[in-house]
């Protein structure tokens, strides 16, 4: 019984401390946190991103860090496990005092971490296509927004493929819905028919798909040309495309274009049958460009494997990474409000010989990709947007969200301002 | 009860299930001087008929000795009257007005039918004192066990029976550390604890030793009177020693009533020495 | 895979024998076509290839079709360096390329320099129409039956012709149907009433999608009653025969649904069912047995037909050892504790799980599909089933019985049932029962590992795998009844059915959400599922 | 003295009691002290600790049915969750019109989802009091008809635990469909303020600090009070021998009933007062795997104890912080290690190994 209450108090004791202790200590480096999960379901993404960014660091330790001092990256696990997304931000931020936070996969652990870089005024860079509907003063989101995905990809595929009739089938969570609430308006205000429209939604993972793609096949079948437009996120996928294949569903009937389905994605598919079928990215392994040589043999470098893929979020942690750099080089520190301050307006190359730069809303400009998959897993660009495309945080074809703009440069640094009623609503800094 | 029933039961949204009201049995009623009535009980597992056609009378306060060779439906005739198995046909009343088919095994055990298991069960966890505690017969309701508080003369109660059962100096211990005597012992006891009109006795002195078999005979007999006791028994001498000269002693066999009357008689019955001598 | 190199083979081995035969006339890479075609095609530009194709109908040139084949492939690239068409095979590092116009053999250094010319949608189109119109000529019926496909509704009047023209020859059957639809497509637009009136009749007994268009837009159209009542009554006809076809899909995807269930759960149906362990790692198990298919196909990466089927073996032997292995390190440790079995199994799972992670990296690995399980069993258009799900099926059904079979008429079975049934009596009688345990737990989990062959083949091949189908499993073998194969069977299958027949007018998630409650609601009612043990042994 | 009365006998839960009022005194005055004070406690380990005893109460609740009553519950996080959407659905409307769309009424993920008003069941949850009586009575409710329908037949052993993991398993199928309101996969998540305090605030994150402290007590306490009563011994006879206890008159299904209803309640609070301090709830609570790491802690601090199922969430969840931070890689392997461990060789569990000879049942 004596042991037993030790090892209580021990136990709330030795965590109080060590905490205590590592807070004190400071540090001679700029610690910049790494917030991606390492185990549980999410684990089989964000891995990669979290050696994307082990990389970049190194990197520029070679060159030098930055203001002279060596970047440290401290990675730890959220466990895909939403509240600890929170749990561990706050770590990062107020145990490990880390400069800027990259991090984060599905809109869950955003929104979950959200709260957490706000109330402490940290920075948090999202590399990953989202639904949009958000502008933070702390976030910076340079994964796509869904005009700097969904909306080109329509158009694609309205103009050259000459569809009329449209699924869009999704992974029931907030991406996709909001995806496809916007095409789905967006489709009407082209003059497609509400009876030409098919909306399906799928729980995570699902794995049975035989029905749906029966029904997707049928609705094809009467006369005017169809596309999937998938959001399906994730594990579901290689079910899904598998069952495409076996139904025999090629890509000169029915194409498929898939926002969430990249080069990693299809490294866990057999892609023999589904060659043709498209996705759309700001960012394609397969795109001819010194930038994007450099980076893919740095990579297979790191990670000592000449098989290993490089994919969207990559790039856009790249983005992000080197636009973080070159904010703290402009504003001299590593604040977070003088980044804010500074990074709005930086301009970066991206992989796909253009350039990046970080609008006041928060996003980035991107240029969109139309990519075919090929035998190999790799995408063949068939088609992009003539210039980049400016990343719209609050969409246009929404309700809610119509009048309402983002600007975080003084003196309006506002994350959501309605036009019409004058009010900003949401996070206010006042 | 039927699966239909039941699932108009669930159903229906304001049914009352029947386990949220206590239900409340008729007062026993034994002016026939009759304490139990089997009659034409059958009842089947997989179609081997472990009860067929079984009529048996307990009288008020009788001391009834049952046996039968393995399998003749001892164990599953008490599992009929204590409410654990239903049989297929038959009626089972307890004294005119209680039927007991209708009831589910508390019902009855409050209804004043007590039953000792072939296999000592008493709660191995709890001390001996407080598996005595469990016993009586007052509290049932899930309320009324939360706050109920001993009171003086209940506690008497069980200090007196653990005198009975001889178990003073075991008290506080855990019923589980007993040894194979005392936990039969212990599980008599808490038939006492609740004075039960009727006891159903199964096998109550395998692994005992003889003076510990003779004191459990005296204490059976001492019993009825004032309660029935139905003994279910192998062991012969016992039997005997219990039955004496003018007992009714029953002979089961494959599941019903093969001889009825005193030891002697039953012992000199021609199908019951076939049955235990012969084939 | 190994058929497309095939294919490509004899695909360049013609290209080099026309060659030869064209050689002493002209060399080649003066052949002005190919010369252009050249330049196009290694143009960056998707126009420039779509160009290139109608250059190459154009011309009519003597390899077109060759040609065709090559680009469909995508066997074509070209070289950054010197912008020169090549054929390659595999671009990697080491394999040859051979240069198109001068058909020398280039190794290949820099893979990254060698770029497909990649064809999009469109221009496949293009291409396959072209070479429809040779198909209608090829002996095989299927490619005759895909050419007429392919050409119905066709708009450019030149495909038509070319089907009246190949009707009156064609000789089997189907086809000559097929091509009836085709022209009755085209009749019913026509004016000729009596024509038309033949027109509708051949459509309205056609499942084609293409016949019911025409028929729905001839509907909307025409001002001609009589007509329209016609092709109105055919429509009506032909939704009927579609509806019913429908049923039959949805039975049958329930059906193949629940073969997956079956397989899933049949594992646990006998460690859980006979001897009554809670296996909480049993998805990894089935786990580790797609693994194990995903190692053979490396193993031997050019005979995945034959992968599959060895993989079946293997994956039980593999599962089946792990499962032993659990059985002895941990399991028989805690016999008759069943709860405490359920802990320490979930222990397990959680290791395997990380272990695979460790070992084979947390992405999905790829499992090819081989051929002969690729593709459908089509009856009519309208009503068609898919190949991998029929063996499924088939291949569940095979391990049910086999099951059956080993419990009930071997020696192993015996004693089994007899363990399961009276432990300490099964012991006196000179049964080994700590040995049966072993086998009958390594039993259980091989055919866990079987089942992760076959799940291999429809989804994905991750350390998440397990995890999808443990609770389902259980589901299934309660619902069945514990201690009852047939009852498994049997739930999976209804389960199977009931979540398909729900899933169109409830939506996937809910009709799942639906099958849970009811499997709640129905333990209440038969607490020891479809098929309970009886007498004294359930009791307890 | 009747409080003393309740742990009298039970050293472990003195010195829980004991150790929790020490928390609840010096937590807050050293996360007073100057950041750079060695001893200083930063909030954000309060909130931590904090987290901790709502899960610490989360396991009593479960020992209390699966130690005293025999029943392993596979799907308790159903209630646990289900306090804490009720908790999240309060603070939802708390924000009111700081949401992004600053809309009066609607929470934002309704807003974009067109949603034109409250769904019904969200009303009156503005009211605190209101959102209180909901924390207790939904999951209590919950479990009295589950438990009403499975007691009755007499489901037991491994086929309740499997149904009561189905029960679970259903519910977070259902709350990830965004058509229910209850924000889909996203959950609910950027309240602001509870009772107007900012939850942003020090002051708040202390205060939810003791108030967890304090309902862990309070939780030990009845649970105490319920196992020392008759009804306690009654739950033991009913654990270790079902029929007999029916044999003597008892109706054990009514039994098992109440107390796993009064054990829903208590993980109802739990997960109400753990929304707030981790800041978000999602269907991902309801995860059956979430539900057996539960258990998990109770069997390694020991069933039967009470005082044993804090310590093991304590414990677990403690070690589940310091491996994903420290050794990522290998957090299920231990977490897993742990698991077979225990089973095999502590089958009491910690208290076990600190219990005296006769156990306390």
């Amino acid at each position: 019984m004596k042991q037993m209450n030790k090892k209580l108090a021990t136990a709330t004791c030795a965590l109080a401390l060590s905490i205590a202790a590592i807070t004190a200590q400071a540090s001679d480096t700029i610690k910049v946190g790494v917030l991606h999960s390492l185990s549980g379901t999410m684990a089989i993404s964000e891995t990669t991103l979290k050696d994307t960014m082990l990389m970049l660091i190194e990197e520029q330790n070679k060159q030098g860090g930055v203001l002279g001092k060596q970047l440290e990256a401290v990675v730890v696990d959220p466990a895909s496990d939403w509240p600890l997304f929170a749990e561990r931000a706050r770590e990062l931020l107020e145990r490990d005092k880390v400069a800027a936070i990259f991090g984060a996969w599905t809109s869950v652990s955003r929104k979950s971490v959200l709260p957490v870089v706000e109330e402490l005024n940290g920075l948090l860079f999202y590399p990953v296509q989202y639904e949009g509907e958000e502008s933070s003063k702390n976030v910076f989101y340079t994964g796509a927004a869904p005009n700097q995905q969904a909306i080109p990809a329509v158009d694609y595929l309205m103009n050259e493929l000459g569809i009329e009739r449209w699924v869009l089938a999704g992974t029931d969570y907030v991406y996709p819905r909001t995806t496809n609430r916007i095409l789905e308006a967006y489709l009407k205000s082209k003059g497609v028919a509400e009876a030409d429209i098919m909306i399906n939604y799928t729980p995570f993972g699902h794995s049975d798909w035989q029905t749906i793609v029966s029904d997707v096949r049928r609705f094809g079948g009467e006369g005017k040309k169809t596309a999937v437009v998938s959001t399906i996120n994730g594990d579901a996928n290689v079910p899904f495309y598998r069952e495409l294949g076996a139904q025999g569903v090629s890509a000169e009937d029915i194409p498929v274009i898939a926002f969430s389905v990249g080069e990693e994605e299809l490294s866990g598919i057999d892609t023999a049958p589904l060659v043709g079928h498209l996705a759309a990215w700001n960012y394609f392994m397969s795109i001819d460009t010194e930038a994007n040589d450099e980076f893919i043999d740095t990579w297979h470098a790191f990670t000592g494997d000449t098989n290993r893929v490089t994919n969207d979020p990559m790039e856009a942690h790249y983005i992000g990474f080197n636009m973080w750099v070159e904010a703290v080089t402009k504003a001299g520190t590593t604040d977070p409000s003088a980044v804010q301050e500074a990074i709005i307006g930086v301009t970066v190359p991206n992989l796909t010989g253009g350039y990046a730069a970080m609008m006041p809303n928060h996003h980035i400009t991107k240029p969109v990709f139309i990519g075919e998959i090929q035998s190999d897993g790799q995408f063949e660009v068939v088609w992009q947007t003539p210039s980049t495309v400016v990343g719209d945080a609050w969409s246009d074809f929404l309700e809610g969200s119509k009048d309402i703009i983002s600007d975080w440069r003084k003196p309006l640094s506002c994350g959501n301002y309605n036009v019409v009623t004058k009010t900003c609503s949401g996070q206010n800094f006042e | 009860m039927s699966q239909a029933r039941l699932l108009d039961e669930i159903k229906d949204k304001n049914h009352v299930f029947s386990f949220m009201h206590t239900q409340q049995a008729p007062t026993l009623n034994v002016s026939k001087n009759v304490l139990l009535y089997l009659e034409g009980l059958s009842v089947s597992f997989d179609g081997f008929k472990a009860i067929n056609n079984l009529n048996l009378y307990i009288n008020d306060g009788e001391l009834r000795c049952i046996i039968g060779p393995n399998g003749a439906g001892k164990t599953t005739m008490m599992d009929i009257i204590t409410g654990k198995t239903k049989p297929d046909t038959g009626s089972a009343w307890f004294g005119q007005t209680i039927n007991l088919l209708e009831m589910d095994e508390p019902a009855i055990a409050q209804a004043g039918i007590g039953r000792k298991f072939q296999k000592p069960t008493v709660f191995e966890f709890l001390s001996v004192r407080d598996n005595l505690l469990l016993s009586m017969p007052e509290e049932r309701k899930v309320f009324s066990i939360l706050t109920a508080r001993l009171t003086g003369e209940q506690s008497d109660r069980i200090d007196e029976v653990l005198e009975i059962i001889g178990l003073k100096e075991q008290t506080l211990l855990q019923a589980g550390s007993l040894s194979h005597g005392q936990k039969q012992w212990l599980e008599i006891g808490m038939l006492l604890m609740q004075r039960p009109r009727l006891l159903l006795v199964d096998e109550p002195v395998a692994g005992m030793t003889h003076q510990e078999m003779d004191r459990t005979a005296e204490l059976l007999i001492s019993l009825s009177g004032k309660h029935s006791v139905v003994v279910v028994e192998h062991d012969m001498d016992f039997v005997r020693h219990l039955a004496g000269k003018d007992r009714t002693v029953t002979v089961l066999h494959q599941g019903s009533v093969l001889a009825e009357g005193s030891m002697d008689q039953v012992q000199n019955n021609r199908k019951v020495i076939e049955v235990y001598l012969g084939e | 895979m190994k058929s497309r190199i095939k294919h490509l083979m004899c695909a360049l081995g013609l290209l080099v024998l026309l060659l030869c035969a064209v050689q002493p006339a002209f060399a080649k890479s003066d052949d002005p076509v190919l010369l252009e075609l050249q330049t196009l095609l290694v143009s960056s530009n998707n126009q420039d290839r779509t160009k290139a194709i109608e250059l190459l109908t154009q011309s009519q040139h003597e390899l077109a079709f060759d040609i065709y084949g090559l680009l469909l492939e995508g066997k074509f690239f070209f070289n950054r360096t010197d912008n020169q068409l090549y054929l390659v095979d595999r671009a990697e590092a080491g394999q040859s390329a051979l240069h198109f116009l001068d058909e020398r053999d280039v190794t290949i250094e820099r893979p990254r320099d060698f770029r497909r010319v990649a064809l999009n949608n469109a221009q496949r189109t293009q291409i396959r129409r072209v070479m429809a119109q040779t198909g209608l000529t090829a002996d095989s019926n299927k490619i005759r039956m895909k050419a007429v496909r392919q050409m119905m509704g066709d708009p450019d009047p030149e495909a038509l012709s070319l089907i009246r023209a190949a009707y009156t020859s064609e000789t089997n059957g189907k086809v000559r149907e097929l091509m009836a639809v085709a022209i009755a497509i085209d009749t019913v637009t026509q004016t000729d009433e009596a024509a038309q009136r033949d027109a509708i009749d051949t459509l309205s007994t056609s499942l084609e999608p293409r016949a019911r268009n025409a028929l729905n837009q001839f509907v909307s159209q025409t001002d001609n009653a009589s007509l329209k009542e016609l092709a109105e009554k055919g429509l009506i006809g032909i939704e009927q025969k579609i509806k019913f076809y429908k049923g039959l899909e949805t039975v049958y995807f329930g059906l193949s649904l629940g073969s997956v269930l079956v397989l899933a759960a049949i594992g646990l149906a006998i460690t859980f069912g006979v001897m009554g362990v809670i296996n909480m790692a049993h998805g990894e198990l089935i786990m580790i047995g797609a693994y194990t298919t995903f190692v053979i196909q490396q193993l031997m990466p050019n005979h995945i037909g034959l992968s599959v089927l060895v993989a079946i073996p293997a994956a039980f032997v593999v599962s089946g050892l792990v499962g032993i292995a659990i059985e002895r390190g941990v399991i028989r440790f805690l016999y008759g504790r069943p709860l405490e079995t359920l802990l320490a199994t979930f222990g397990i799972s959680l290791v395997l799980q990380q272990a695979v992670r460790t070992i084979f990296s947390p992405l999905n690995k790829t499992v090819e599909t081989p051929s002969w399980m690729s593709g459908m069993l089509e009856f009519n258009p309208v009503f068609a089933i898919t190949l991998n799900r029929l063996y499924i099926i088939i291949f569940c059904l095979l391990v049910f019985f086999a099951l059956l079979m080993i419990l009930k008429r071997t020696a192993l079975g015996l004693q089994v049932r007899a363990v399961s049934q009276n432990r300490a009596m099964a012991r006196a009688m000179g049964v080994r029962s700590e040995r049966v345990d072993m086998m009958t737990f390594g039993l259980g989990s091989g055919v866990a590992g079987i089942a992760g062959v076959a799940l291999s083949q429809i989804t994905n091949v991750g350390p998440n795998l397990g995890q999808a189908y443990i609770i389902d499993s259980f589901m299934v073998v309660v619902f069945g009844g514990v201690g009852n194969i047939w009852g498994t069977l049997v739930a999976g299958m209804t389960l199977g059915v009931a979540n398909k027949i729900m899933e169109p007018w409830a939506g996937a998630v809910l009709a799942k959400i639906l099958v849970l409650v009811f499997i709640i609601l129905f333990i209440q009612k038969k607490p020891r599922g479809l098929f309970p043990q009886r007498g004294r042994a359930a009791e307890g | 003295m009747m409080l003393w009365n309740l742990i009298k006998e039970d050293r472990g839960g003195q010195i829980l009691l004991l150790l929790l009022a020490i928390a609840i005194i010096a937590v807050p005055m050293l996360n007073a002290l100057p950041p750079d004070h060695a001893l200083h406690i930063p909030t954000y380990t309060v909130a931590l600790l904090g987290k901790y005893l709502t899960l610490a109460l989360l396991a009593l609740s479960v020992d209390l049915v699966w130690g005293y009553l025999g029943i392993l519950t596979l799907g308790h996080g159903a209630f646990f969750a289900l306090g804490g959407y009720v908790m999240g659905m309060y603070l939802m409307r708390q924000i009111g019109e700081r949401g992004v769309y600053g809309h009066p009424e609607l929470p934002d993920f309704m807003v974009f989802l067109n949603w034109d008003s409250l769904p019904w069941y969200w009303t009156g949850l503005d009211q605190f009091w209101f959102a209180a009586i909901l924390i207790i009575l939904v999951p209590g409710l919950l479990a009295f008809i589950f438990g009403a329908l499975a007691f009755r037949s007499r489901v037991s052993g491994v086929y309740l635990s499997i149904i009561t993991q189905a029960l679970t398993f259903a519910l977070m199928l259902a709350f990830f469909r965004n058509e229910m309101g209850f924000g889909g996969n996203n959950g609910l998540t950027d309240f602001k303020d509870i009772l107007g305090f900012s939850l942003q605030a020090r002051e708040t994150k202390v205060g939810l600090f003791v108030a967890s402290a304090v309902a862990l007590a309070l939780g030990y306490l009845i649970s105490r009070a319920v196992i020392q009563s008759r009804l306690g011994k009654v739950c033991v006879a009913v654990r270790d021998a079902e029929s007999r206890a029916r044999f003597l008159g008892y109706r054990v299904e009514n039994v098992k009933l109440w107390v796993f209803t009064l054990s829903a309640m208590i993980a109802g609070v739990a997960g109400a007062l753990y929304v707030p301090q981790v800041g978000i709830i999602n269907p991902n609570e309801f995860s059956p795997l979430n539900s057996i790491e539960i258990v998990v802690w109770v069997a390694v601090g020991g069933r039967a104890t009470l005082y044993g199922a804090v310590a093991g969430a304590l414990f677990i969840n403690y070690a589940k912080t310091w491996f994903t931070t420290e050794l990522p890689d290998v957090w299920l392997f231990a977490l897993g290690a742990i698991f077979v461990l225990v089973t095999l060789f502590l089958p009491k569990g910690i208290a076990g190994l600190f219990r005296r000879k006769e156990a306390s049942a």
